[in-house]
């Protein structure tokens, strides 16, 4: 496996780690309230929006590069 | 051999190459580069075969010291105080803390610093590239890396008995709570093993990618000859079982130098008081982390052992191997197995129904691929024309051996009949007999047999065959008397068995079994005799003295750098002997 | 005795007797004292046993007729070809079913009842034991067949097991080193445990081996079959002095056990009035 | 020294990678084995402890998303670099090389001094309990391997960078191979963040 193809697997995770977390620290904040943690969580959230944005460009820019 | 210069011609010189090489305006290596930070596999091999061999017979000295304490326990021997010093000798008795030492550092010397290195680092890193016609390993450099690692891991474990409180005491398996409240040679003994697990993991990538790509053309996978096979399994098994050791290594040097307690139960008294830690730990966890490794690791120490008697007895038995795939398949099976197996060494802790069950079951599914790869050797020799050279001896002699240690494994892995053996002597005699009389064997075939592609010279047949029969008769002596111990009951690490009344009744199979392995000692003084002398003055040999099939007999004996003349091509499987209508009873690889 | 001997022997908390056991010890099995998991264990070793001494003879032979009939002599030359190895596969399947015999029929319903049918009832004798470097500590709960409560904070020479005298539960406690006393045909329930490495507590006679590790209790039980002396072994590695962590089982009738217990209930009292 | 060994450069025609890249994925098989030993040890521990509080309790949880950011971006810098050697651009990979550098000390830098320090000017040493026994272990271990990554990054940015100039698709393969192991490092924290300050 090529590091396109691991950066693929990498962005997934990543994106799935962003929505997680931002999901926590929202339901963190509704329980316990504390405002760096719900910043964080926004960020996290936006984060997890701009990762599949950047992963199709990475995709398109590394056309011609093997997955193996 | 000077064709060897048409094709790696860009290449340094060839190490062994007689003078007439000189002059061709290669720069000859300085010593150092050629022998002591070689990159060639040849070289490394070597290092890595005699490294092992001299921890080898150190572990044997501390063995037959240990022996003297268990057969004659309360008969003085006043001349040892002096050399040993108070802290270990006293008033001719070795002291129980000595003992403990000798045995933790027996164990794990020869494990981790002498049998797996001449199997896997000897053997594998000296004919693996030459039997699949590489150039070299994969990763010359890493390659020397490893031995580089090995090296100050063996240095450290040696120099911890030197320390003021001595080496580990606490068994090569360093149960805790014992070793995390043990002296400071514990503390040495964790970071030796880091280093030795580094090494391993290092040659094991470096096996792996060399018989994934560098095999030579023609040479398909079900091509290979079965040592390089049992190589990769064993190279997978390294690369995958080590990692959770080393893990543990690192939680119990933690527990030993930063005062956690991964492995610390909370409300431990220690001597009277009151361990001073947070606790909450799990013992258990340990002997997890640990026996995950350990059981590959048995089969570490038997692969490449199989791998090089069925080398050996595939030359000498004039026919094809009976069942090659079998015996490949079922290597891979056992490879497989060996990870969900472990457990069954931890049955006496306490385990319940469930649990017992699985690996109980487990394990004895693992015996059927064992049986299956020793009845493919021995239908092997049916029809055969067994040529008993002194290899064959050691190869044939191993069978047996390794069936006695493969079967008293049986009523160790059923829980029932474990209750009453486990601990005991019958587990000593058990993987003594798979280890001892099965891959020491099959390392002394190794050997004889590759001694000529090394060294182009051959090993002494008569002191060979002085060195088999009388190394058969007293390694029986040994370990034979174990499994009666055993039966009777007599616990392992015990410095004076006869303190209990199991071990007194059994005092006389005790003295047997030390007799054994001091004569077992002897026995190999023809051996290292023939060893050395053999280098110099033994009988000049062809590049292919035993008309064998594989590959590293088609590169001149010793190979030059680079090992090929040209690069071979392989047209057929390892084993072609006694092939209807061939002009001689072989038919090499490479031979068209 | 030397010098290093004897001061193995004070190190060693444990007194070691040197009084002659009641059974003999010899080259195999010894005499077996225990009740149907003790056979259980028994009879699995002696058919295990069986099964690999046909197998070894069995393969043996064949090995050793090839070694003589296929060696390497004039006018011979080996086969090429394969042979059939039809009984070999049957042999295989042979080992296979035998195996699967050994562990669902001998194996598995033994241990089941070693782990998991602890004897309940008023006749079952429960024991607590605590092993430490290097000693056995065994714990009778006493006439109100309960146990008094333990503390770590208060364990010391005098009171090894740190059994807490101010629970009333812990007045009637009897705690002896080394010495194990149970009835004759009455099971017996070890609730084993350490205090410090992990110790195995092994009665050969009886068949009966478990590891006692610190953090952990483990019940074991067993019945015994016959009266006397017996070792009590150590049969994991647990310090310098492992070889010398030796116990005594005696196994009495049933009047001479309550007449033990009375003794010990009566000095445990006596001990106890010396503290306060 | 030109050994010229096969797939030193090239792929192999049958597993269709070159030698690195084998044996990076070999070892990086072993490092799961590695980080899943101990994540296993911590499951045990953790399952069989008295009390065990929850990781954002005693941890910094802003700080440790703030540094699984650096480390996300850290990745995404490396395989920057890594394309745009595949284009033949050197500065510009070194460039990014040289960020994915950057970044990876500051995340440890923000460990040593926003995490580390505290916890033990507050006494919470490995030896406290084994909360802070595995906390220390794992992100001490995974610390280890982001010092392993600077030392190899930074070989490849400063002595090893002539290599380009000799053999530049053998410098491409190596920054490859240090990318797999780079993002390796960082999905080790991806998990281990999760596991130690939110559950």
């Amino acid at each position: 496996m090529s590091l396109k193809a691991f950066h693929v697997i990498f962005l997934t995770v990543a994106t799935l780690f962003c929505f997680g977390f931002g999901a926590w620290g929202v339901a963190f904040h509704a329980s316990a309230g504390g405002t760096p943690v719900l910043l964080v969580a926004l960020v996290s959230l936006l984060a997890g929006v701009a990762l599949p944005i950047y992963g199709v460009w990475f995709l398109r820019k590394l056309k011609h590069v093997s997955y193996l | 051999m000077a064709e060897s210069h048409a094709h790696h011609a860009h290449e340094p010189q060839d190490a062994h190459g007689h003078g007439g090489d000189h002059g061709h305006g290669h720069p000859e290596l300085p010593f150092w580069r050629k022998y002591i930070f070689s990159i060639d596999h040849k070289v490394i091999g070597v290092q890595y075969a005699v490294s092992a061999l001299v921890f080898l017979f150190f572990g044997f000295c501390l063995m037959a010291l240990m022996r003297y304490q268990l057969a004659y326990p309360s008969t003085p021997l006043n001349f040892l105080n002096g050399i040993f010093g108070e802290r270990r000798w006293q008033s001719g008795f070795m002291t129980p803390d000595f003992y403990n030492e000798l045995g933790a550092m027996h164990g794990t010397i020869m494990v981790f610093l002498a049998i797996v290195p001449v199997l896997v680092g000897g053997f594998g890193n000296f004919v693996l590239p030459l039997q699949i016609g590489a150039p070299d390993m994969a990763f010359p450099k890493l390659n020397m890396m490893s031995y580089w690692v090995y090296v100050p891991g063996g240095l450290i474990m040696l120099a911890s008995f030197f320390t003021q409180q001595g080496a580990a005491a606490s068994g090569w398996t360093a149960y805790a709570p014992l070793s995390v409240i043990a002296k400071n040679g514990e503390t040495l003994w964790l970071l030796g093993m880091v280093f030795l697990i580094t090494s391993s993991l290092l040659g094991s990538i470096n096996f792996i990618v060399t018989v994934a790509h560098m095999r030579a053309r023609g040479l398909s996978m079900f091509r290979l000859p079965f040592f390089v096979w049992a190589q990769l399994v064993t190279s997978f098994l390294l690369l995958l079982a080590f990692p959770p050791l080393e893990a543990a290594a690192v939680l119990q040097l933690m527990d030993r130098v930063a005062g956690t307690s991964f492995f610390l139960p909370s409300g431990l008294v220690v001597s009277g008081s009151a361990l001073q830690v947070a606790g909450g730990g799990n013992p258990l966890l340990w002997q997890h982390l640990f026996w995950f490794l350990a059981h590959p690791e048995v089969y570490v120490l038997i692969l490449p052992a199989l791998g090089i008697v069925s080398e050996v007895i595939a030359n000498n038995i004039r026919k094809p191997l009976w069942g090659y795939r079998t015996l490949v398949y079922s290597t891979i099976f056992l490879g497989f197995m060996s990870f969900v197996v472990w457990a069954h060494h931890m049955f006496m802790t306490g385990m319940g129904t469930t649990m017992s069950t699985f690996f109980q079951a487990t394990t004895m599914i693992i015996s059927i691929p064992s049986v299956i790869i020793l009845t493919c050797l021995l239908l092997s020799l049916w029809g055969a024309r067994i040529r008993y050279t002194v290899p064959m001896l050691f190869a044939l002699a191993f069978l047996p051996m390794f069936g006695i240690g493969g079967l008293t494994g049986l009523p160790l892995g059923l829980t029932t009949s474990d209750i009453h053996l486990h601990d005991t002597y019958y587990v000593i005699g058990h993987f003594h007999y798979v280890v001892a009389p099965g891959t020491i064997f099959a390392v002394f075939a190794g050997i004889y047999y590759w001694f000529p592609k090394v060294t182009g010279r051959k090993l002494n047949d008569f002191l060979g065959k002085l060195h088999f029969w009388p190394s058969l008769i007293f390694i029986n002596m040994v370990f034979m008397p174990m499994f009666f111990q055993g039966m009777a009951g007599v616990s392992r690490r015990l410095y004076d068995q006869t303190q209990y009344h199991s071990g007194s009744g059994v005092h006389t199979l005790t003295q047997i079994s030390s007799w054994g392995a001091w004569l077992l000692g002897l026995a190999q003084l023809p051996f290292i005799y023939n060893f050395f002398a053999s280098i110099f003055v033994g009988q000049k040999v062809s590049d292919n003295p035993w008309n064998a099939t594989t590959l590293e007999w088609a590169a001149p004996s010793p190979p030059p750098h680079g090992n090929f003349a040209a690069e071979p091509v392989v047209h057929r499987g390892p084993y072609e002997y006694s092939v209807p209508g061939a002009a001689q009873d072989f038919s090499p690889q490479h031979i068209a | 005795m030397n010098d290093l001997r004897e001061r193995v022997f004070i190190i060693t908390p444990a007194a070691i007797w040197e009084t002659e056991v009641d059974v003999h010890y010899g080259w195999w099995l010894p005499p077996n004292i225990g009740g149907d998991n003790a056979q259980g264990v028994d009879r699995l070793i002696y058919v295990v046993h069986f099964f690999m001494a046909v197998l070894f003879v069995g393969w043996g032979a064949l090995f050793a007729y090839c070694l003589v009939r296929f060696r390497d002599r004039t006018g011979i030359s080996a086969a090429y070809e394969e042979i059939k190895a039809k009984p070999s596969k049957y042999a295989e399947i042979g080992v296979i079913v035998f195996e699967v015999f050994l562990l669902v029929a001998l194996s598995m319903p033994i241990w089941a009842s070693v782990k998991t049918k602890i004897p309940t009832g008023s006749d079952v004798v429960t024991v607590r034991c605590v092993a430490e470097q290097f000693a056995w500590n065994f714990h009778y709960a006493g006439k109100d067949g309960e146990f008094g409560t333990t503390k770590a904070t208060l364990v010391g020479t005098e009171n090894p097991l740190g059994i807490d005298r101010s629970d009333p539960k812990a007045k009637d406690d009897i705690a002896v080193i080394n010495t194990l006393h149970i009835p004759i045909n009455k099971p017996v329930v070890i609730r084993g445990t350490s205090k410090d490495v992990i110790h195995s507590f092994f009665i050969p006679v009886l068949r009966a081996k478990s590891d006692l590790i610190p953090g952990m209790t483990v019940p074991i039980w067993f019945e015994a079959k016959k009266t006397g002396t017996f070792d009590i072994q150590c049969a994991q590695l647990c310090g310098n002095n492992h070889f010398k962590m030796k116990g005594q089982l005696f196994v009495d009738s049933s009047e001479n056990f309550s007449k033990w217990l009375d003794e010990q209930a009566a000095s445990a009292g006596g001990e106890e009035e010396e503290e306060e | 020294m030109t050994m010229g060994l096969p797939c030193e450069v090239k792929a192999h025609p049958i597993t269709g990678i070159y030698n690195g890249k084998f044996a990076v994925w070999l070892f990086l098989a072993s490092e799961v084995m590695l980080f899943g030993a101990l994540f296993s040890a911590l499951v045990l521990l953790r399952a069989g402890a008295a009390s065990w509080p929850h990781g954002y309790t005693v941890l910094n949880v802003p700080i440790g998303t703030l540094n699984t950011f650096v480390l996300i971006s850290s990745s995404v810098t490396m395989v920057m670099a890594w394309a745009s050697l595949k284009v033949h651009d050197f500065a510009k990979g070194r460039q990014y090389l040289l960020w994915t550098f950057l970044l990876a000390a500051l995340f440890l830098g923000l460990k040593l001094a926003l995490e580390y320090y505290p916890k033990f000017q507050a006494g919470h040493t490995p030896g406290h309990d084994n909360f802070y026994g595995t906390y220390f272990v794992l992100t001490g271990l995974h610390g280890l391997h982001v010092v392993g990554g600077m030392i190899v990054i930074g070989y490849f940015l400063w002595p090893g960078a002539h290599l380009w100039h000799e053999n530049p698709e053998h410098y491409t393969n190596r920054i490859e191979c240090t990318g797999l192991y780079w993002h390796f490092v960082d999905l080790v924290w991806i998990f281990l963040f999760p596991t130690l300050y939110l559950l």
